[in-house]
């Protein structure tokens, strides 16, 4: 890690390391503290003692914090106080080249993963072990709760132990179990769990999504993107703009309406977060399962116009308003083609709950709306196009259009403002691109029918559950594949951005009025038709449903063609790369 | 992760909800105050915003999802933007200031006093039998209020064909003149 | 049609405003008198044997020891080809100079013959203070109507290319001198 | 609602720096917007006051002057062989067109030009249409950039890259060459000059047709060029147009073809605008012949370097150049520059001094044109016309 020192700034290091030691010395100081705190805690409580009498009331609910929870405090102070000591050794790993890979990806995996073994654990728990059910109340707060866990020891239940495939047989003698499950049976408890997940998911495309941008654009404009900070790849530069762009000075136009700017941000930047409520990852992945999802993610997408009008409006500067004028007009007249072209996998599903949408297309990739009939097919294509203005991308980013508006409603804001604007703008984006993978795509369905998992784990006759379950996952329903199937459509919506020029604003309105409403209705009106004659207890019109079939297969070959396609051709420009942008270009890269 | 170990804790339940609810009928009386008091037409508008959110709020406490969330796309997203187009094509500055005539805000008050005593008087009259209405009768199961939002879909659709005529009209009447 | 040629058409058109020619230099010119100038201008355009249409440039020219300013207007007939894939050919490319006085510069302008014109006479105007009367964007001067000046500040004194332009200690509290004890700037 | 006092219009030639416009900006319906010096779409500092109502433009007058050096006044200081340099920065895109422009002006007029060798005319030609791909790869690049298409300014540059190499590797320059002089060239070119060239020519030539795959022929692109910004071929004449602009209005005029323009022996032909996607003389004609000048220039460029290779070791220094004396004579030149004719008038009073340097830039030229062109159109289009008719703000303030 070079440390650049500009020789006219005078950095009197000693001044500097004294606050480094001062900073080391205050966080060990905290840490020790919490020693005694641990020894008091252990020795009174004795939360591993196996005799089940302890386990009163009062001991199940202290323990977690107490005993559990100041060895973390402990352990968290230590780690901050190491981390500030040895800031170079941590740079230098962090920078080595798969460390930070490892760490993105285990991440993942690692949350999902142990979300997903908490879970099992508590269901074979109450499901399997748990005979009487008594409820007591906790006593000022008046909160009921069940001795689930406790009173598997007063029905002496050791000796029992739950096997895992991988890990092996754990024995539940330990009472440690207790004090995990114990806080799960609330459902607030479960609650704050899923919005910690939705949260950490939420900023994580940002983040993702800004650094994977500037790779496309670099790969599209044959130069490498970001490749400096953070090691491999750059892997850190959303990071390290996240960081530069909250030092920034906090500015705030002088004409304008001071209270409107600082409020416009969060308008733009909570609703689509509020989306990913009422948006399923999986079946049983969702925060609300909400009937009508839908739309309550439409209402969401609306109010964010509200956020942009006023930035444009409150920031005293002629090309804000026209950024605003102009975003008032877009993203309000796609909002309704956008929602018609939702309703026909409503229609074709039968169902309006985003869950029961996927459920309809489990059977195999050929059964994706996308493919079932012509006008879905359509349907998909008006959908992303409508989508793509209704979050300002690619060809209709005239609100924020550089080279006509200087940076249309975003001129006055930088700093952490101008990054939650961004931020609001990804997650915007994540969201119509997971709405379009649930409704067209097949959502969290894999591409093989439902039914291969059974036959599989019948033909491999494996009995032991969990790994039965992994292969259902693969087989069958898994919130990755839905996470791989939105992350493609993001990546098309970056792929759109860097190589269409932007349209003018009347021809925006032209298109949305005169030629994506209309044909948004046309679609519409066949889709009902093509159902009603379809569908059996419809007018089940013989010729209609050979053609459907015939149009199915070739909708879906058609599908593979186009993977196949971008696949290959990616793979081909990869291979040679020298012939095709020709042979004077390559060494010229900076990298590599 | 949902909806495995069966509701219990009524205490808790019922504590966020009152909480909730005095939340979200605060936002809503004090947005539709400012949206009353305030003279910068952009402000009355944002003020708007918190009114209908906040009522839209209330639906949900209520458990009537569906028309919560057609009150924010219909009100929020729509006819909101719409009035704040309205104001950015008529106005330039963004301090356009609202200042009705003396005579205006003597009527409004008299006309705002009249409605409050009526229906403060309804209330505490006690004819109405509030505490019976206070259970919350659980409203018919998701599915039906599912068919009954499909068949509103249709209907609910005119106010969107009026949102979009409004803004095309306003925006070809602008380049006409 | 060579320059000579050009010059007796407009001579035995215009006679006496003609006043002079000069052949003999790289640059053959015809000298016209400023007040026909508009005149002859619209005449070198629309003459059908002449058709000059294309106003190349105006040079507005310093002579300090015989107290004149001189304005060299280079024209020349841009024709098309037989047919369309031809090339245009460039013809009677040929230079007009109007003498006007020192102290007090008038040309008549021809921005209405040329629409070119427009922008060479007002930066003629604010780089060497020739004025040219009714000129479509002109202000009113201390003096009467002048074009407005195009590269320079509108509120600057003086025009630059003059060879005895003094050149000013500063602007709007601008000092034009870096160096301490300097009466005046080195350029 | 208030009501908005509709006040004459706002005179848009009022000096815009006093306060009074921003009173009398806010009662009008219509707003005066500062396309100003600091704007993404001007290329270089031309600010242009658009009095605008919503998102049409009423009328549009560029204000320029901010780059103004008076190139001129320093003209009449210094001997031609110092001037050089300066011809370099006033289009700073095209430094050995422009340096070509005032070396032959001088050379025409002093009678130096009998004793140029074949071999600098040829150097100075291969140089002048290298800068030509040069400029007007930078010209498709930024045109792109101004209608929202970002990649094809990575590819442009890219290219120009090599071509700027090739520069580097003749003069040591990358912008600003001063390789061309009065009296032949700075000096002979390096050993494998000319393969290296070659080797360039042949990799060049099929981007071209990649980039008309990837921005020509792109239905977005046209919808915001075709018909937009249409200059007819009398008014381009009657403004005095030249060049790339000229020539997208349908005049098929280029100083190359004209007798004694040193390109006699060359053939190569001259892209006019033919109104494919639109009108004659729209924006969409001016870009696309631009980028097919780009093919003419490399075929140019083969030829000279053929004959190039007959030519070795004859005399390129530009001794004499030191030493001139001007006659007491003037002389206008001019010469197709890749934005238009760059046309240098210097008059000479028989010492080694010039009297009179005046540079007839081609951008100054083209860019009064913006002015009937941008009436009614809207916010978008300014931009996109300002890019077709390509500014460099060095020549135009000069």
């Amino acid at each position: 890690m070079a440390s650049i020192t500009l020789p006219w700034v005078q950095r009197d290091t000693e001044k500097l390391s004294n606050y480094r030691e001062k900073a080391i010395r205050l966080l060990a100081f905290i840490a020790l503290a919490h020693i005694p705190i641990i020894l008091g805690a252990w020795f009174l409580l004795d939360p591993l003692s196996t005799k089940p009498a302890d386990l009163q009331d009062s001991k199940v609910l202290l323990v977690p914090p107490l005993c559990l929870g100041s060895i973390g405090g402990m352990l968290l102070f230590a780690g901050a106080a190491f981390a500030i000591y040895a800031y170079e050794l941590i740079g230098r790993v962090l920078s080595a080249p798969w460390v930070a890979f490892i760490i993105f990806i285990g991440a993942i995996f690692g949350i999902v993963i142990g979300v997903w073994l908490h879970a099992e654990i508590l269901m074979t728990v109450q499901r399997d072990w748990m005979p009487a059910k008594e409820t007591s109340v906790i006593p000022f707060v008046g909160i009921e709760y069940d001795h689930t866990v406790q009173s598997i020891y007063q029905n002496n239940l050791e000796g029992k132990s739950v096997d895992f495939p991988l890990i092996g047989a754990i024995s539940i003698d330990t009472p440690i179990l207790a004090y995990l499950m114990f806080p799960l049976q609330f459902p607030l408890v479960r609650d704050l769990v899923a919005v910690g997940g939705i949260i950490g998911f939420i900023s994580l495309i940002p983040g993702f999504g800004i650094w994977w941008e500037r790779k496309v654009a670099g790969r599209i404009q044959s130069r490498m993107g970001p490749m400096r900070a953070g090691g491999w790849h750059g892997w850190a530069q959303s990071a390290a703009d996240g960081i530069k762009l909250a030092f920034k000075e906090d500015y705030v136009p002088p004409g304008g309406d001071g209270v409107l700017f600082r409020l416009a941000p969060y308008i733009t930047f909570i609703p689509p977060i509020c989306a990913f409520i009422a948006l399923p990852f999986a079946t049983a992945w969702v925060f609300r399962d909400l009937d009508v999802a839908l739309i309550f993610i439409l209402a969401m997408l609306g109010i964010e116009v509200m956020g942009v009008i006023l930035a444009g409006w409150a920031s005293n500067n002629k090309w804000s308003v026209y950024g605003a004028m102009r975003e008032a007009c877009q993203m309000v007249s796609y909002e309704i083609p956008m929602g018609m072209a939702l309703l026909i996998p409503v229609m074709t599903a039968g169902s309006l709950s985003l869950t029961g949408i996927a459920e309809a297309q489990s059977g195999g990739f050929w059964t994706w709306f996308v493919f079932v009939n012509p006008w879905c097919f359509l349907a998909f294509f008006l959908y992303y196009v409508a989508s793509l203005a209704s979050c300002k991308r690619a060809p209709f980013d005239l609100p924020e259009s550089e080279s006509e508006l200087v940076a249309g409603f975003l001129t006055e804001y930088s700093g952490f403002r101008w990054s939650m604007f961004f931020f609001g703008e990804y997650v915007a984006m994540y969201v119509v691109c997971g709405l379009a993978a649930i409704l067209f795509l097949g959502g969290w369905m894999s591409p093989f029918p439902a039914s291969s998992a059974e036959w599989f784990i019948a033909q491999a006759n494996i009995e032991n559950g969990m790994l039965q379950t992994l292969v259902k996952s693969l087989l069958a329903a898994n919130p990755i594949w839905f996470i791989l199937k939105a992350t493609f459509l993001f990546f098309v919506q970056l792929w759109i951005r860097w190589t269409l020029p932007r349209i003018r604003i009347d021809q925006v309105l032209y298109a949305c009025v005169q030629v994506l409403l209309p044909a948004t209705m046309v679609v519409l009106l066949g889709n009902t038709l093509w159902i009603l004659g379809v569908s059996e207890n419809g007018l089940n019109l013989g010729w209609l449903i050979a053609i459907d079939g015939i149009i199915n297969k070739i909708l879906a070959a058609a599908g593979v063609l186009t993977l196949v396609g971008i696949v290959g051709i990616a793979a081909y420009g990869y291979r040679n790369n020298k012939k095709l942008v020709g042979w004077l270009a390559v060494d010229q890269l900076p990298g590599k | 992760m949902d909806s495995v170990a069966a509701e219990q804790g009524r205490s808790l339940k019922d504590h966020m909800d009152d909480l909730a609810f005095y939340i979200f009928a605060a936002i809503s009386v004090a947005s539709a105050f400012g949206v009353v008091v305030s003279q910068n037409i952009v402000r009355t508008a944002l003020f708007l915003l918190g009114t209908l959110g906040g009522v839209a709020g209330l639906y949900f406490l209520l458990d009537a999802n569906l028309i919560a969330v057609i009150q924010l796309i219909v009100y929020a997203g729509g006819t909101l933007i719409l009035i704040v187009f309205g104001i950015m094509l008529t106005s330039k500055s963004p301090w356009a200031e609202f200042k009705p005539p003396k005579s205006q805000i003597v009527l409004a008050a008299f006309v705002g006093l009249l409605m409050f005593i009526g229906i403060t008087s309804l209330t505490l009259s006690g004819e109405v039998n509030w505490a019976a209405r206070a259970t919350k009768t659980p409203l018919a199961t998701s599915p039906k209020v599912a068919e009954a939002g499909e068949a509103l879909l249709t209907t609910y659709l005119v106010p969107f064909e009026v949102d979009l005529t409004a803004i095309g009209a306003a925006y070809l009447a602008k380049t006409e003149k | 049609m060579a320059p000579e040629e050009i010059a007796e058409i407009l001579k035995d058109t215009f006679g006496a405003s003609i006043t002079d020619t000069e052949f003999e230099s790289a640059h053959p010119r015809v000298v016209v008198a400023a007040d026909a100038w508009p005149e002859v201008a619209a005449f070198l355009r629309d003459d059908d044997r002449l058709q000059l249409n294309f106003l190349r440039s105006i040079s507005a020219v310093d002579y300090l020891e015989d107290d004149k300013f001189a304005a060299v207007y280079d024209l020349a007939s841009y024709r098309p080809g037989k047919t369309d894939s031809d090339a245009w050919a460039l013809t009677n490319a040929v230079a007009v100079q109007v003498w006007t006085d020192r102290n007090d510069p008038h040309i008549p302008s021809v921005a209405h013959v040329w629409r070119a014109a427009d922008w060479h006479e007002r930066e003629a105007y604010d780089l060497m203070g020739v004025i040219f009367d009714n000129h479509p964007d002109s202000v009113e001067g201390l003096n009467g109507f002048h074009p407005r000046r195009i590269l320079c500040p509108d509120d600057w004194e003086g025009h630059p290319l003059q060879k005895d332009y003094a050149f000013p200690m500063e602007y709007h509290g601008i000092p034009a001198v870096t160096e301490l004890n300097q009466t005046r700037p080195i350029h | 609602m208030a009501d908005v006092i509709l006040e004459s219009q706002p005179d848009i030639n009022a000096d815009l720096s006093s306060d009074q416009i921003q009173q009398q900006d806010l009662q009008t319906e219509e707003m005066l917007v500062n396309m100003g010096p600091q704007h993404p779409a001007t290329h270089g500092v031309l600010r242009v006051v658009l009095r605008t109502d919503g998102e049409m433009v009423l009328e549009a007058v560029p204000h320029i002057g901010y780059l103004h050096r008076c190139a001129e006044k320093i003209g009449e200081t210094v001997a031609p062989y110092q001037y050089i340099p300066y011809t370099d920065r006033m289009d700073y895109l095209a430094g050995m067109n422009n340096n070509l422009a005032f070396a032959q002006a001088v050379e025409k007029l002093t009678g130096l030009e009998s004793e140029i060798t074949e071999r600098t005319k040829l150097i100075r030609i291969v140089f002048a249409e290298l800068n030509r791909i040069a400029s007007h790869l930078v010209s498709f690049g930024t045109y792109g950039l101004d209608l929202g298409a970002f990649t094809p300014f990575l590819y442009a540059f890219r290219e120009r890259e090599y071509i700027l190499d090739l520069f580097e590797s003749a003069c040591g320059a990358r912008l600003t060459y001063s390789y061309i002089t009065v009296g032949g060239v700075t000096d002979d070119l390096p050993e494998r000059f000319v393969d290296i060239t070659r080797e360039f020519l042949d990799y060049f030539e099929p981007k071209v047709h990649e980039y008309n795959l990837l921005l020509s022929h792109n239905h977005i692109f046209i919808k915001r060029t075709a018909n937009v910004g249409v200059i007819t071929a009398q008014e381009a004449l009657d403004y005095g147009l030249s060049g790339p602009v000229l020539r997208g209005s349908g005049v098929n005029f280029d100083l190359r073809k004209q007798p004694g323009s040193g390109y006699e022996e060359f053939d190569f032909n001259v892209p006019v605008g033919q109104g494919e996607k639109g009108t004659v003389g729209d924006c969409w004609d001016r870009y696309i012949v631009r980028v097919s000048e780009m093919l003419e220039s490399v075929k140019i460029i083969r030829q000279a370097l053929d004959k190039l290779d007959g030519t070795e070791g004859q005399e390129t220094l530009h001794k004499k150049g030191k030493t001139l004396k001007l006659p007491a004579d003037e002389i206008y030149y001019e010469i197709e520059n890749p934005r238009g004719q760059l046309g240098f008038f210097v008059r000479g009073n028989g010492s080694a001094i010039p009297d009179r340097v005046k540079a007839r830039g081609p951008s100054f030229c083209n860019l009064c044109v913006t002015e009937k062109v941008c009436e009614d159109v809207l916010l978008g289009d300014v931009a996109a016309i300002i890019g077709s008719i390509d500014v460099v703000m060095g020549e135009v303030d000069r």
